[in-house]
């Protein structure tokens, strides 16, 4: 049991830092998200992808980096302390794995390259208005006529679908036996006629998500990935992986040293708001409890590296992650006081918009409203509780 | 000691609240927020004809003679609306601190535009470094023959978009966070000197950054004392935050009941979402943070007419509750209610917001925290 | 709505004040509930009751006070103020309200005074090994044989039964229909052969509560209360009287006070504890949520006053106010410091027993230890939020 | 980086466990606590004889060479058993101490009556005003010839009734709580002029009150340099943090575990009480704690060694959350286990009141979140 690096560890720590020093794209040092534009989202993806770092996740075969387990963590590390955009998690994180573990070779073929690429978008279509956290009662239907599904349904909180290519998404194919079983995992072109994108907008302003209505959706039955009727292996399989990654440890990390940031320019009294006793305290709260996170992931990522797959214990990276995120984003709206009210416009700022308040203080609330989502997102932390619950106690 | 309301006063809740179910369902809410100017005129000479406007005023000022039990009514009642044309401003806080204190002048200059709904007022008191604190004033207020010049920046002036008149705080003498020295002053937002940025806040409200240049104003402009400012200006925040936990309670109910509603309907795993024990749970804990924050809103307007370290006391502390509470209730009703909770198109997150809102408006939990403790 | 008292209220506060400073017993001033004697518990009741204020609870003609709610309030709020034992609950606030509303004339007749005069003390004979939160899965059993009870059983729980003369009890007349059909409420000479008091030691080193056998104990079937197989409807109202009884807001105040003094009195670094920002938040905070339950209980008082009976919103009262007194405890015992850690014998303290530290600091952790019972006896708070759920949200 | 325990460190935390499992089941500890002298030498015999009080020792000191890994798994298994006996004072705080500092004189003098299990050891660094501040010290070390003599009373020193020798701090120069001046020294405990008030104490250890009064010690009493004292003392506490962190899981581990075991078999309504989705989910909360606990014990014994900064950040960042998890989950676990928490005869109860003392052992959660944040 040992914290330090090796020497070959810290080596790869400087390669990697001076990569992203020297490519990442001067115009997206640190821009909020909700300013993206698609090219935007995809530019470090395709400097990465270049390199050949564009899916560290992966097993070197279908274009992983073969890193250790240390490896990859330093590059999270380092990702994260840069403050690089995020990688859009439908394609490397959730669609990839599920194609090398469960897709025929000819789907390998045409999905990996796109997803690796940047070329081709994916999105996810599972939740439905009548399935959130009960995914299993999902009702969008498809029937195999000839060598073609076709579709009909509805989906919800579709991230980015706006700007998707194509679309997985689990169907109907039946409707015997328990909810369970007669589930398939389609790809879905989302220029194929039939396709509705229609936005919703969350209470802060911002459109992330979206309504997907399929309309006699025709598919080509060659899209099914894994047998028809039993894709609730490949959703729960998907939902586990989805789980392990939303941690957020680095990102976190950083996040929190923008919060220091702020809280030193912030004055109380007329001094830094950092020195009040009640402020430093819930920062170190926080802290602690990143820390102790952060190890946690570490510990789960160590056992994972012998072969042992993310287990329901990665539950507790999903809750304590995204209440640690969620605890910032409240506390940096803490930290800026009266100027925590100012609504900045997420869509169509135009041109004369001017900033009220200090920079710092731009759009937190929004920032907080928004991060709300993630306890109910990616199975809602009471899911993931009954998940631990039943799989990890017993009960 | 005496915890029932009089005829009179449930008289006045039925009325507003009749008057918000039939005039301001959620759909108005939104064209009025989404509307050019963000507030309605025409709701508001509708507050002034049913007498709304004139509730805490004296009945020789053209006023009902209420007190702060019939405001918590009020805003209990509008803030089960979400209403967001400026009672509390207008009425609680500027009204508030030109009829405790205003000379009789003063008062017949300006109370009847309140009470008649053609001037809305804004309380400029807050600047972009002060925080929470009322006392840590920058703008100044020279003395200049009879009169003042006022030059500073106000901060996060709620209402004042819609204001024609603005109270703004001032130093006349002393240093920056001193005691002593502020002056309250009346000044016409359409005078020489006086310019605002204007925008929107999160929850719904809008707001200016007030700049003041060389504003020259008359010794009738001085409300009080010279130097007496802050007395006034504690004593006006206080009734303000007995207010806005009478709006936040109405706030936590309105999340309360659609949440247990959403429960009962909604179904997951082929049953009501209500029936698991977890989110039963969630719900008796929201439930109990509102009847404490009910306990502590009528605590504070009960005690605002007492004695200024028992006023100040009872603010703090109902302060920290409704704060608390508030997120609280706020947040686990956007859980409970899942995603739909996240859009723009349900109310529940819209209460949401304006209960974060009001748990900084004033100060926030470790402000009155602070304060309570040392009260 | 009105906060201030009137004159007259006034006048009975100083009356009431005068009175317990001028009786209440010298020995008793400041002492420990673990050391008292039962002639210690009974002392200050037998004063009382001479003067005619037992039972403030009770209606005027079974020898209540016919105060008025702020009457009861200033009662309250006094007697906690200059440290009064507590009443003992049994006889006064959980029996009587049953026999005069429950007994007949008979029963009336002889327990009530006995309760009043202080000379029977009652104990409570609810909760049983297998029933604890579900007291209608009760098992011991009264079989009716000629004109007696023949009962066997196993109570346990039972608080001060090493005192009692007479046990109110519930037992099973009757095992069909639901569990809550055929329970029966009896009362029972604890100097009748068969019963035996068998004392429980708890985590604090106190005999506080008891497992009481009764093996073949006959009791006179004039000693039922109410209908055979009917007693559930007593049970209940029991409880709810309990329950209002439960939130101690007037003695949570007096030991909060305490625990100012006892922070004005040690000392981090020098300073008193009570300046540290960190202390002084969390007495601020115990003290606004203490606040917040007086205005409830107020408010429940004054409906209840207005004909309304205790409803299932005094559930709020059980829950805050046991969660106040636990952070109460919990909050004394880290003020110590160091100095929560020795042991104070509850038990056969001796002569030659030299208390550690401070005098403050005495037995703090014991009490703490202690009053974690109070979010389990009288129905968990588990069970009070199943009560709110069902009964006031109609989940 | 490296997450995986040994082969060695394995067997050594397999021998500990059935050692405890064999000799230190829940009875036999009870009857060892109420024993007249509250701890059994000869299951403190069988650590000597079993290597463990030589774990943490060089190889040419008689020991074993293990470091902070190898002393958290074992304290790890005495918190599983309860036990009682003084590991943690004797082999981790003063051994610690004596083993890093100690002139090989010293060492000579002492290890080898530790290691073979003669001598118990305690470390008397708190004073009645001191509460967590091991800087705030009155007890004077006033140089005398080529030795000192000591004068002062220390409070709650743990272990000190069952010890014959002892570390006391002492005020060598300065004012109270000055960092500088301190000496850490070697005392007899029949030395003349030591007097010892032994009690009880409510996690079932014992500990004393111990009062110096002239009492004459020589130069070889001193261990370290004169007025460096505070370095070695700090250090040693982070070592007892670190200890207390893995006793502590052990104790966390052993409440989960019985809590979820007792929810599968007590019945209500019924069923039995796992069933219930809100118990459900405290013991998933309980089960978080205990993995975060873990995560945190690990990153604090693998920080000991790192340079001074990094091992006060790392050992008050876990005590705050071994003092928050223990709370946690020793609360809760009483509350599930319902009146059987509450009583004596279950050892859930005396978890808990470890629990309890550990919370504030070496300092509480208020005082490490000041120090997390200072260093």
């Amino acid at each position: 049991m040992d914290i330090d690096f090796e020497p070959e560890d810290k080596a790869f720590r400087d390669d990697v830092r001076s990569f992203i020093e020297e490519n990442y794209p001067q115009h997206l040092v640190g821009v909020d998200r909700g300013e993206l534009s698609k090219e935007d989202f995809l530019a470090w993806h395709k400097i990465l992808a270049k390199k050949g770092w564009a899916a560290p996740s992966w097993p070197e075969e279908f274009g992983g980096t073969g890193w250790t387990v240390t490896q990859k963590y330093i590059w999270n590390e380092e990702s994260a302390a840069f403050g690089t955009i995020p990688p859009l998690p439908f394609g490397i994180a959730m669609l990839g794995p599920v194609i090398y573990n469960f897709g025929n070779q000819e789907q390998k073929d045409w999905v990996l390259p796109g997803i690796l690429s940047g070329d081709t978008w994916w999105c996810q279509g599972y939740s439905e208005p009548g399935a959130g956290s009960d995914l299993a009662g999902l009702k969008t239907k498809a029937e195999l006529e000839g060598d073609e599904y076709v579709v009909n349904g509805h989906k919800i909180w579709t991230t980015l679908a706006q700007h998707a290519d194509w679309m997985f998404c689990l169907v109907r194919t039946s409707s015997d036996g328990k909810p369970q079983e007669g589930i398939s995992f389609l790809l879905i072109d989302m220029n194929t006629p039939g396709i509705e994108v229609k936005p919703i907008i969350t209470i802060d302003g911002g459109h992330e998500v979206n309504e997907v209505f399929l309309t006699d959706v025709r598919v080509p039955a060659k899209n099914l990935v894994g047998e028809q009727d039993k894709g609730w292996t490949i959703a729960k399989f998907l939902l586990g992986n989805e789980r392990s990654g939303i941690a957020g440890v680095a990102r976190s990390k950083k996040a929190i040293d923008r919060l220091r940031d702020i809280a030193r320019g912030e004055l109380e009294d007329g001094a830094p708001l950092l020195d009040s006793a009640d402020f430093a305290r819930k920062i170190s709260e926080l802290e602690i409890d990143l820390t102790a996170l952060e190890y946690t992931e570490l510990r789960t990522l160590a056992s994972e590296s012998k072969g042992q797959g993310p287990g329901p214990e990665s539950s507790i990276l999903k809750i304590k992650g995204t209440e640690i995120q969620q605890r910032i984003t409240e506390l940096t709206m803490e930290a800026v006081g009266n100027y925590a009210s100012p609504w900045v416009p997420q869509l169509d700022r135009g041109d004369n918009y001017l900033s009220i308040g200090p920079d710092h203080a731009e759009g937190v609330s929004q920032s907080y409203f928004n991060n709300r989502k993630t306890s109910i997102y990616g199975g809602s932390n009471e899911i993931q509780r009954n998940i631990i619950a039943k799989m990890v106690l017993g009960l | 000691m005496d915890f029932s309301f009089t005829e009179e006063q449930t008289l006045l809740r039925n009325m507003v609240q009749s008057f918000v179910q039939d005039n301001y369902d959620f759909d108005s809410r939104m064209k009025i927020v989404r509307s050019e100017e963000g507030m309605s005129r025409e709701i508001w000479g509708q507050f002034a004809e049913l007498g709304l406007l004139a509730a805490p005023f004296s009945e020789e000022m053209g006023g009902l003679d209420g007190g702060p039990i019939e405001t918590m009514v009020i805003m209990e009642e509008l803030g089960r609306g979400l209403v967001v044309e400026p009672y509390l401003p207008t009425i609680v806080l500027c009204g508030g601190i030109l009829s405790r204190h205003a000379s009789d002048a003063q008062k017949e200059a300006h109370l009847p535009g309140i009470i008649g709904g053609e001037d809305v007022w804004a309380l400029a008191y807050a600047e972009p470094q002060s925080r929470f604190n009322p006392a840590d004033v920058l703008t100044s207020a020279k003395a200049d023959g009879d009169g003042y010049v006022l030059n500073g920046t106000k901060a996060v002036v709620a209402a004042a978009p819609w204001a024609s008149k603005l109270i703004v705080s001032a130093r006349i003498s002393g240093d920056q966070r001193d005691s002593d020295g502020l002056g309250l002053f009346i000044v016409e937002k359409s005078a020489s000197g006086v310019s605002t940025q204007d925008y929107p806040t999160v929850d719904g409200n809008r707001a200016s950054e007030v700049t003041l240049e060389n504003v020259t104003v008359g010794a009738d402009a001085l409300i009080g004392d010279a130097g007496n400012g802050l007395a006034l200006l504690d004593e006006a925040l206080d009734y303000g935050i007995g207010a806005v936990c009478a709006e936040a309670i109405g706030h936590m109910k309105c999340l309360n009941d659609a949440t247990v509603e959403y429960c009962k309907t909604r179904k997951q795993f082929g049953v009501p979402i209500g029936s698991f024990q977890v989110l039963q749970h969630r719900m008796v804990d929201m439930f109990m943070e509102y009847e404490q924050s009910v306990s502590m809103t009528y605590m504070v307007n009960m005690k605002l007419t007492e004695s200024e370290a028992e006023r100040k006391k009872a603010a703090a502390g109902a302060k920290v509750q409704i704060g608390k509470s508030g997120r609280f209730v706020g947040q686990e009703a956007v859980q409970l209610h899942g995603g739909m909770g996240m859009t723009e198109e349900l109310n529940v997150g819209h209460y949401f917001k304006r209960l974060t809102v009001i748990d900084t408006q004033f100060g926030n939990v470790d402000h009155h925290l602070k304060r309570f403790a040392a009260a």
